[in-house]
């Protein structure tokens, strides 16, 4: 049982560090109402900036704000040199073009920065926390507490931000009703760069975090596969539903993971681990055939 | 004036409903074909065959099973790779386990295989749409491959999971060469794709497009919503397969299961976009972009590079090739977002009335 | 809501159609989305070839009445029989291969395909061949496709819409459009035809030539019609009997002339404040 | 709308042009290099191949080639993708037809698509370490040579190690083998279990999904196991994670030891503090000082010629991998010369022969300055792998260090498998095997 609790919270910290990437989506999604594919390249890229900086001898403050405003460059020129050009195509051809742009940050990045793996100290040892493994007996991570903690304040202040400041609710305007919005006074163009800027934001939260966690390398842009279970079991439109999604994702994986393979292990025999890379799709996808719309998604009637 | 219809009166409802209605366009695919089967075979090397031409073809083929799906039957797939891999796997076992079976026969059994597959993912179309659907398609992805990796009897308990396809024998004749592997390989492609051009001018094709545009309104009209996506997703994981069966058979060789990555689905998808969502002739043209740029960029750059005296090292240059990809695409999409099928659409427009403009 | 009443030139019914006994009765139907009723206790009936109008303010349930016909809602309550069967769950293709056709009141064209194809789509209930058939252009699937194209062209001879026929219908005009989609629910030679607004939007002239459409129809192949429409003119001109819907409830049914001067009628149109 | 196509159509022109090219000259040994430098593991191949052409470049400067020919190149792009793999190999083997060194591809994926059509086109097809396994077995794979070690022989002399370190008896112990889900990692298991039925100790397999980048339950399972090592076949991110992941259920280091996939700054860099006290195999040691890297350094650096961008990847563990795969195909080149004539290019075939024959000795070794680039090697018909042996590495927290002599697994437990496993292969191809007690010297 001790056990069974250990992997539980150690999936769902690890679900929470998927949210973090899912939630750059929903951002963007919900205002624009794009598929943007390129969020993986983009917490790579937030990363990589932090990391190249710091070898140009910045320090870690000065390096965030650098990399911060690289990747609000990033969503200007985004908005200005590819969206703008394909407003009212159909959303494939938008979602393709994030794909392109993907490929564009994978060349540039690396390009810049270099590409050899490379370690990011944010002083956070990730080591078991001593007093719960002395009086539980259960592993539970210092980094991994942190990185809770970080989201929290992150998706707090994103309410807020939403909530309290004008570009806040034009952003969430925009997303109800683009000529709603428009009405408000803020061009379409500004909300959508701004919104990119705010996503490029939560990627470098991402990148940080899970570049101290696993190392700055091209493999952040394959964070992005974590975060797509999230992103359907939540909502494509949802905040708390990337939050909510995170959480289940991670538990429940990490759980079958455990539990699952032993079980079809002697159904079958042979050895069946290394579930985790489809569990949480077929896990999403179950759960998508009981209620279509995700977790907090919109209910959508078809009007005829 | 070269491309004109006018003068060309059809007398009867069997003449505009040929194949291909235009005259021109008739010449057309009959002078590509020739070329196709006579002269290229007479004039590629070897490196064109085995590297260019027969992966050209077999992703063709793949993009046009996706683009049944997506183009035509409006259903956003990302598990394309997953069901070539279904093709490859059951081409390979058919012809270990079933004596003297004709290597054709394994192909179609392949794809029927895929096809089986195909319509049990394709389930959950009846509930889930759009980009959720796509992302649930992913579920097909990860799970077979994974399947593909765990079950060591469908590798014939190879230890790696690698398997490696058998001789391609048919009426005796050995296919070794690659030219005669692409003649296979071409013969194959072409009469599906001619099958895939008659079941979109009929009503299957209809009826798909139909629930692609407006699920609600087909459904009045009495098309059944089930049988409709479901053949969708049969045909295409049916295409799928038969391709992943070349690929195995024609191409590669030695296949493994992670080799039908979630980014060789991917690349599939990228076809039928760049080439043209909804368009037999669109997926050619996507698999030919997307395959063929990469290979002229990586030639291309260097060569530009050396030309210029551009202090650019071996990595940088290889850096620069997938910046460059992306952004292409890109170009692309902003000036033609409907795909290359459709620039040629336009293109065929102007030379109606070139060299008068108006 | 407008209520116009600007006449149009519009030739009266042939004297020579017969209307016949009931083939579609409604009885206390209810349909609730969620907590919201869309309709309520609402019973009538529909005669063979005749043209029966229902009308109401916008939110009245028109829309969801005809859905509750063609099988796209069910309702939790009530009895629909339709030539003399009483049938519970049934599925909008169902409806269509029992011969209900029908238009919308924002069209529903399949608007990547050409004209000839939406019109073709109409004919699938009748189509016989399999997919195989189609992929080696085998079997039936040849004469099949010939002997539909040449239904095809008689509804686009009808229609006068043959100059149009190869156009993709996402560029044809909204008046074009309407005409289309009616054409493609006359593809399906229905034997009772619902019409969602088939007017909404058009010019007097348009008007006219689709009035036209709906009694030759109505005439030639003595369809039994089903019309939603809010030009009070037309209703009253062209339909044989008219239904009143309002919040859900049907508050008059008879020929025109009853109900253009049912109190409760008159009421729920000026005290709607339209 | 039209201009923007011309430069296009240009740059089409001129590759379809650069494609048909002919082949090279006759006094250059031509080495196809099917590498990568970009895409996931491109950092890996940086090294490697940065090496691999260093090396190349100095036996040229340093004694201006083997006899007096030169070594040449073409590299081409893979991004680590099998079928870019294909291309790039079918693209450079029209250049390879007059003379070919070995071709490494840094890919067990790309080796296996090659494997037949290397055989085919009769080149040689080089897989130090990795690939087709069962290759070893020359009589059915006359082409592929998956030289010095494979998965198997490693993991073989991992368990020999651990024994070591166990006093001589793993009796009851418990191993945990955690390995990317793939040919790769599930290769090794055939041989593990072999190794643990003869030793007697516990094995549990746990594998690990592509791309490996989180491993919370893989490790709390290993916690929950409290095996006394951990056999770790993992590669790219995988390798930092589990890392970290160990760091984070407190399982120590200094009982995880990896392949050699899995040693190499790449892996370690990444993972900080985490990676302290992780042991690796290789067959090459790393660093500057070895005597041949330095010269290296001195010659090829000196000389301005040096293919690496980053020169701080001189030395790195892939960097001298690099130079030791170089080493091993130059010396096959010089023995193909002495047999077939010196001053000559050599060909595919005569490459085969050489890679069959090649017979190197420490004395060799020493004398080119790579004693520790590379352990003693002799091929024959029979065994394609030619040694079997590793070293075990650790690191410390800034480089890695030996900590074990030339280890080698147990052929007589290992190498039967590959055997039947080739029997099976000549059987399902229609492959005669070759008799190799025919083949002449």
């Amino acid at each position: 049982m001790q056990f069974f609790f250990e992997v539980l919270i150690g999936g769902l910290l690890s679900g929470i560090m998927y949210s973090l990437v899912a939630l750059g989506f929903v951002l963007i999604y919900k205002a624009s109402g794009v598929f943007n594919f390129a969020q993986g390249a983009m917490v790579y890229l937030a990363a990589l900036s932090v990391v190249g900086c710091m070898e140009k001898g910045a320090p870690l403050w000065l390096a965030l704000i650098l990399a911060f405003a690289v990747m609000t460059l990033f969503g200007i020129a985004t908005e200005k040199f590819v969206l703008r050009k394909l407003v009212n195509q159909p959303p494939i051809a938008l979602f393709m073009a994030t794909i392109g742009l993907a490929f564009f940050v994978e060349g540039l990045a690396p390009m810049v920065f270099g590409s050899d793996p490379r370690a990011l100290d944010l002083g956070i040892v990730d080591e078991p926390i001593e007093s719960i493994l002395e009086s539980a007996g259960m592993v539970i991570s210092k980094f991994d507490l942190v990185a809770a903690g970080v989201a929290a304040v992150l998706v707090t202040s994103l309410a807020l931000f939403f909530q309290y400041t004008r570009i806040g609710r034009a952003l969430r305007a925009v997303a109800d009703d683009h000529q709603a919005a428009l009405s408000i006074g803020i061009p379409l163009q500004h909300i959508w760069a701004i919104v990119w800027g705010v996503a490029g934001f939560v990627a470098l939260v991402a990148g940080m975090l899970w570049g101290a966690r696993n190392g700055v390398q091209f493999a952040l842009t394959f964070t992005a596969l974590k975060a797509l279970p999230v992103l359907i079991l939540g909502g494509f439109t949802s905040v708390p539903g990337a939050i909510v999604g995170g959480l289940i994702i991670g538990a429940s994986e990490k759980l079958a993971e455990i539990y699952i393979p032993p079980v079809m292990q002697s159904l079958f025999g042979g050895n069946f681990g290394g579930i985790e890379g489809w569990f949480p799709y077929v896990l999403a996808l179950l759960f998508l055939l009981v209620r279509p719309e995700g977790l907090f998604g919109e209910r959508h009637i078809d009007r005829v | 004036m070269l491309y004109r219809e006018a003068g060309q009166f059809k007398t009867s409802y069997a003449a505009d409903q040929q194949l291909f209605p235009i005259r021109q366009d008739r010449i057309g695919v009959l002078l590509l074909l020739a070329a196709a089967f006579l002269a290229v075979p007479g004039m590629a090397s070897e490196y064109w065959f085995s590297a260019i031409l027969i992966p050209f073809l077999i992703f063709a083929l793949a993009a046009l099973g996706l683009n049944i799906l997506t183009g035509y039957a409006g259903q956003l797939s990302l598990g394309s790779a997953a069901f070539m891999a279904v093709g490859a796997y059951a081409a390979y076992n058919f012809q270990l386990r079933v004596e003297g079976i004709p290597i054709l026969v394994s192909f179609a059994l392949a794809g029927l295989t895929a096809a089986g597959v195909g319509v049990l993912f394709g389930l959950p179309s009846l509930r889930i749409k759009g980009f959720y659907l796509a992302v649930a398609t992913l579920a097909a992805q990860f799970f077979i491959v994974w399947c593909l990796t765990k079950f060591p009897w469908l590798s014939n308990n190879s230890s790696s999971g690698v398997i490696s396809a058998q001789k391609v024998e048919i009426l005796g004749h050995i296919f070794e060469s690659p030219r005669e592997k692409y003649l296979l390989v071409l013969t194959v492609v072409v009469l599906m794709a001619l099958a895939a051009r008659n079941l979109v001018r009929t009503s299957t094709g209809r009826a798909w497009m139909a629930v692609r545009d407006m699920d609600v309104a087909a459904s009045v009209i009495g098309i059944r919503l089930m049988p409709t996506k479901l053949l969708a997703f049969a045909v295409s994981s049916f295409y799928c397969g038969v391709a992943g069966a070349l690929y195995a058979f024609c191409y590669l060789g030695s296949v493994e299961p992670d080799g039908f990555s979630l980014e060789m689905s991917f690349k599939i998808l990228f076809m039928i976009i760049i080439g043209g969502v909804g368009s037999i002739l669109g997926s050619f043209l996507g698999a030919a972009f997307i395959l063929l740029l990469p290979i002229f960029l990586d030639v291309g750059l260097p060569w530009l590079a050396e030309l210029f005296h551009l202090p650019f090292s071996t990595a940088t240059v290889s850096h620069i090739q997938t910046l460059v990809f992306g952004a292409l695409i890109m170009f692309f999409l902003i000036v033609e977002p409907h795909g290359l099928a459709r620039l040629w659409q336009i293109a065929k427009e102007k030379l109606r009335l070139w060299p008068f403009p108006h | 809501m407008n209520m116009k009443l600007e006449t149009l030139v519009i030739d009266p019914p042939a004297p020579t159609r017969k209307i016949g006994g009931v083939i579609l009765d409604l009885q206390n139907i209810s349909l609730r989305f969620g907590g919201v009723k869309a309709l309520t206790d609402i019973s009538f009936d529909i005669r063979e070839h005749e043209i029966r109008a229902i009308i109401g303010p916008n939110g009245a349930g028109k829309s969801s009445m005809l859905n509750v016909i063609n099988g796209v809602y069910h309702p939790q309550e009530g009895r629909i029989v339709f030539r003399g069967q009483e049938r519970r769950q049934m599925e909008p293709h169902m409806a269509a291969t029992q011969g209900i056709a029908r238009t919308f009141q924002n069209i529903a064209l399949f608007k990547g395909m050409t004209v000839l194809d939406n019109i073709m789509t109409g004919r699938i209930t009748k189509m016989k061949s399999t997919f195989v058939e189609h992929a080696l252009w085998f079997g039936r699937a040849r004469q099949e496709e010939l002997a539909h194209r040449r239904k095809a062209e008689e509804v686009i001879d009808f229609l006068e819409i043959q100059h149009i026929r190869k156009t993709p219908v996402g560029r044809l005009p909204y008046g074009l459009q309407k005409r289309v989609e009616l054409g493609r629910a006359l593809a399906a030679e229905p034997s009772m035809l619902l019409l969602d607004e088939p007017m909404a939007g058009m010019n007097v002239e348009e008007k006219q030539d689709m009035c036209r459409f709906i009694l030759d129809v109505n005439d030639q192949f003595g369809t039994t019609i089903v019309l939603i429409e809010h030009d009070m003119g037309v209703v009253m001109d062209i339909s044989d009997r008219v239904v009143v819907l309002d919040y859900g409830k049907k508050i008059g049914d008879g020929v025109p002339d009853e109900v253009k001067n049912n109190e409760e009628v008159i009421k729920a149109y000026l005290g709607a404040g339209h | 709308m039209k201009k923007s196509f011309k430069p296009a159509l240009a740059a089409v022109a001129v590759s379809l042009a650069l494609i048909s090219q002919s082949a090279v000259s006759a006094e250059e040994q031509f080495f196809p290099l099917v590498s990568y430098r970009v895409g996931p593991y491109g950092a890996n191949g940086q090294a490697f191949y940065g090496g691999f052409v260093d090396y190349l470049n100095y036996v040229n400067m340093k004694e201006g080639g083997v006899n007096g020919v030169k070594m040449a190149w073409e590299e081409c792009e893979t991004e680590y993708n099998n079928a870019k793999g294909v291309e790039c190999y079918e693209r450079l083997k029209s250049k390879a037809k007059a003379s070919a060194g070995p071709i490494h591809t840094m890919s067990t994926g790309i080796s296996y698509a090659l494997v037949d059509k290397a055989a085919a086109d009769k080149l040689p097809l080089a897989m130090m370490g990795y690939g087709r396994t069962d290759a070893v077995d020359g009589s059915v794979f006359p082409y592929a040579f998956p030289l010095v070690t494979t998965y198997q022989m490693q993991a073989s002399a991992i368990v020999r190690f651990i024994k070591d370190k166990e006093k001589g008896s793993l009796a009851g112990k418990k191993i945990v083998y955690l390995y990317h889900d793939s040919a790769y990692g599930k290769e090794a298991i055939v041989a593990l279990q072999a190794e643990a039925s003869l030793n007697k100790f516990e094995l549990t397999l746990i594998p690990v999904a592509h791309p490996g980048n989180e491993q919370g339950a893989q490790w709390l399972k290993i916690r929950q196991e409290k095996p006394d090592y951990v056999i770790f076949y993992g590669w790219g991110v995988m390798n930092q994670t589990g890392l970290k992941s160990a760091q984070k259920v407190g399982f120590p280091r200094d009982r995880i030891i990896g392949s050699w996939w899995a040693g190499s700054e790449e892996d370690t860099v990444p993972a900080g503090d985490a990676a302290k006290g992780y042991m690796a195999a290789t067959w090459n040691l790393a660093g500057k000082s070895l005597p041949l890297i330095a010269d290296i350094e001195k010659t090829v650096y000196g000389g301005g010629k040096g293919n690496l961008q980053d020169t701080s990847k001189l030395g790195t563990v892939l960097y001298n991998r690099g130079v030791s795969a170089a080493v091993l195909s130059v010396e096959a080149v010089r023995r193909a010369q002495e047999k077939f004539g010196k001053g000559k290019a050599m060909n595919g075939e005569q490459m085969r022969w050489a890679l069959e024959n090649l017979n190197i000795a420490d004395a060799r070794l020493k004398q080119i300055g790579a004693a520790d680039l590379l352990p003693e090697i002799k091929t024959s018909c029979a065994n394609h792998e030619g040694s079997g042996k590793v070293k075990i590495q650790q690191w410390d927290g800034a480089k890695w260090v030996p900590v074990s002599g030339w280890i080698e697994g147990n052929k007589a437990l290992i190498h039967p498998l590959f055997e039947a496993s080739a029997k099976q292969y000549a059987k399902e191809k229609g492959i005669t095997p070759r008799d190799c007690s025919k083949e002449k010297i």
